[in-house]
């Protein structure tokens, strides 16, 4: 799992690259640590699924800490380019409602500008 | 389109690998029960599913049964019992107790949830049979089935 | 690109699988093999070959130790000693001597040269170390080595 | 693996698809069988490899016998489509020199008319 991070102001990025499994989530949680020490009041968190083409529960588990991690300080999360397989465990769990999901980076992006 | 193997008497369908409790090799055992099921003629989103359902068991076994720890070693075994496929997932870790699991909720606001459970949920939606047997000392089996017929 | 594994003192870094002698299960334990080199860093191109000599052996162990019978079960497991990644494949068929194979003739009109010896030369070109140890009524086993630093 | 057999007066076409094993072998040697009955002379057979990322030597060795009972007959072989990973292995045989091997079925078609 490769995870690249992009902050520009109060919008972050995180491009996420191969199995979101076990071990894919621990690189997942250490890419997140920089955000605990930072105030997220304010901020957009996108999280860009494109490399992304399996996910298991352990992965569901860092993205939905991060989630109340935001929420806690009124952060927001936009999910992006999941493929089928993913969308299909995010499904699953009944997950798919409570994040917001766009199709594209792009329009991740659109989106975190009107926020 | 390849022919898919079917059941000659005889002739034992069956593929079984040990590896460490060690997180980079979930990928390993996923990839060979899913070409192994594959060759069998399950389409691709079968094969999604059997993959996730393999992956939760295993995963359980390193965090819960061995706790983490990455230098134990487990075992998997894949049958094809046409049309049964059967995954049998050993483990000589902590065994517990698979009816006393809560089931997680997947309604609400995220934080009334709480965390976990999700693995067995995943499991049991996917497989048409779930079994587990723990000894104390000895091997303990995580026994799904699926058919696919 | 994923971090390769790298070997931690104490973390054994194996793989070990067993299977029946079909030939529909070689590419089951290719896919797993390379699967596991993957992870351990090694490129494409280098997968490839590892790929092509763990078929080698275990299509000699089908057609060879066990005659092309499809109901005997073989035995491959795969450690990286870094830098050596290990191959060893496990049989109770019959043995050979590996000393005694004849070199493949490469040149000339192709009627000339006669068919087979190419496994052998192919596992000889892509390994830096190859051994074979025969048993009579035990296990034989075929053991190649890879230098990846 | 899976064979499509096209034959057109003394123009054989075999698409392969899948692996080129000793599995896969097997089920070339049998799509192979009807030729044993036909005379071959002044035959074009085709091999379409485009649909071929692996071949052992066990592969190899099905192609070579085929050839050499086509040359027995003094009929011909082209094999076309190979990637990188078909063609090392043919090169590693030193078998890269001894066939007809083009690119494309497109050029392989074209090549079969002008003999
Ligand atoms: N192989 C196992 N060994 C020991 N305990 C297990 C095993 N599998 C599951 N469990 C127990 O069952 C619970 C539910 O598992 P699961 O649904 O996968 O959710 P999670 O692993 O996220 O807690 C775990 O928290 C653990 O207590
Ligand atoms: N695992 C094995 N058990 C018994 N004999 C073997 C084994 N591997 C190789 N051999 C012998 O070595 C010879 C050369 O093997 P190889 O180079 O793979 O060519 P081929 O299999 O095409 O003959 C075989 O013909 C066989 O006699």
């Amino acid at each position: 799992m490769d995870v690249r991070v992009e902050q520009n102001e109060n919008l972050w990025q995180f491009h996420l690259e191969g199995r979101l499994d076990l071990a894919g989530a621990e690189a997942v949680e250490n890419a997140f640590n920089p955000l605990k020490s930072q105030k997220l009041f304010g901020c957009t968190l996108i999280i860009d699924f494109s490399g992304v083409h399996y996910i298991s529960s352990s992965g569901l588990r860092v993205i939905v800490a991060c989630f109340n991690h935001l929420e806690e300080q009124e952060g927001r999360m936009i999910l992006c380019g999941m493929d089928i397989a993913v969308r299909e465990v995010f499904d699953f769990a009944g997950l798919s409602d409570v994040f917001t999901i766009t199709e594209s980076l792009a329009e991740a992006l659109d989106l975190a500008r009107t926020y | 389109m390849d022919i898919p193997l079917r059941h000659r008497p005889g002739v034992p369908s069956f593929v079984e690998v040990s590896l460490p409790s060690d997180p980079k090799y979930l990928a390993v055992v996923c990839t060979m029960i899913r070409e192994f099921a594959r060759l069998h003629g399950m389409a691709e989103e079968l094969l999604r599913k059997i993959e996730l359902a393999v992956d939760e068991v295993c995963s359980n076994v390193i965090v819960h049964a061995y706790e983490g720890r990455h230098d134990a070693v487990y075992r998997v075994r894949c049958t094809f019992d046409e049309p049964r496929l059967v995954i049998e997932v050993f483990d000589r870790g902590h065994s517990f107790s698979l009816e006393q699991c809560p089931k997680p909720k997947l309604e609400g606001p995220l934080k009334s949830r709480g965390t976990g459970g999700l693995g067995i949920h995943f499991i049991r939606k996917i497989m048409d049979e779930v079994e587990y047997e723990g000894h104390l000392g000895g091997e303990n089996c995580f026994r799904m089935i699926k058919k696919v017929a």
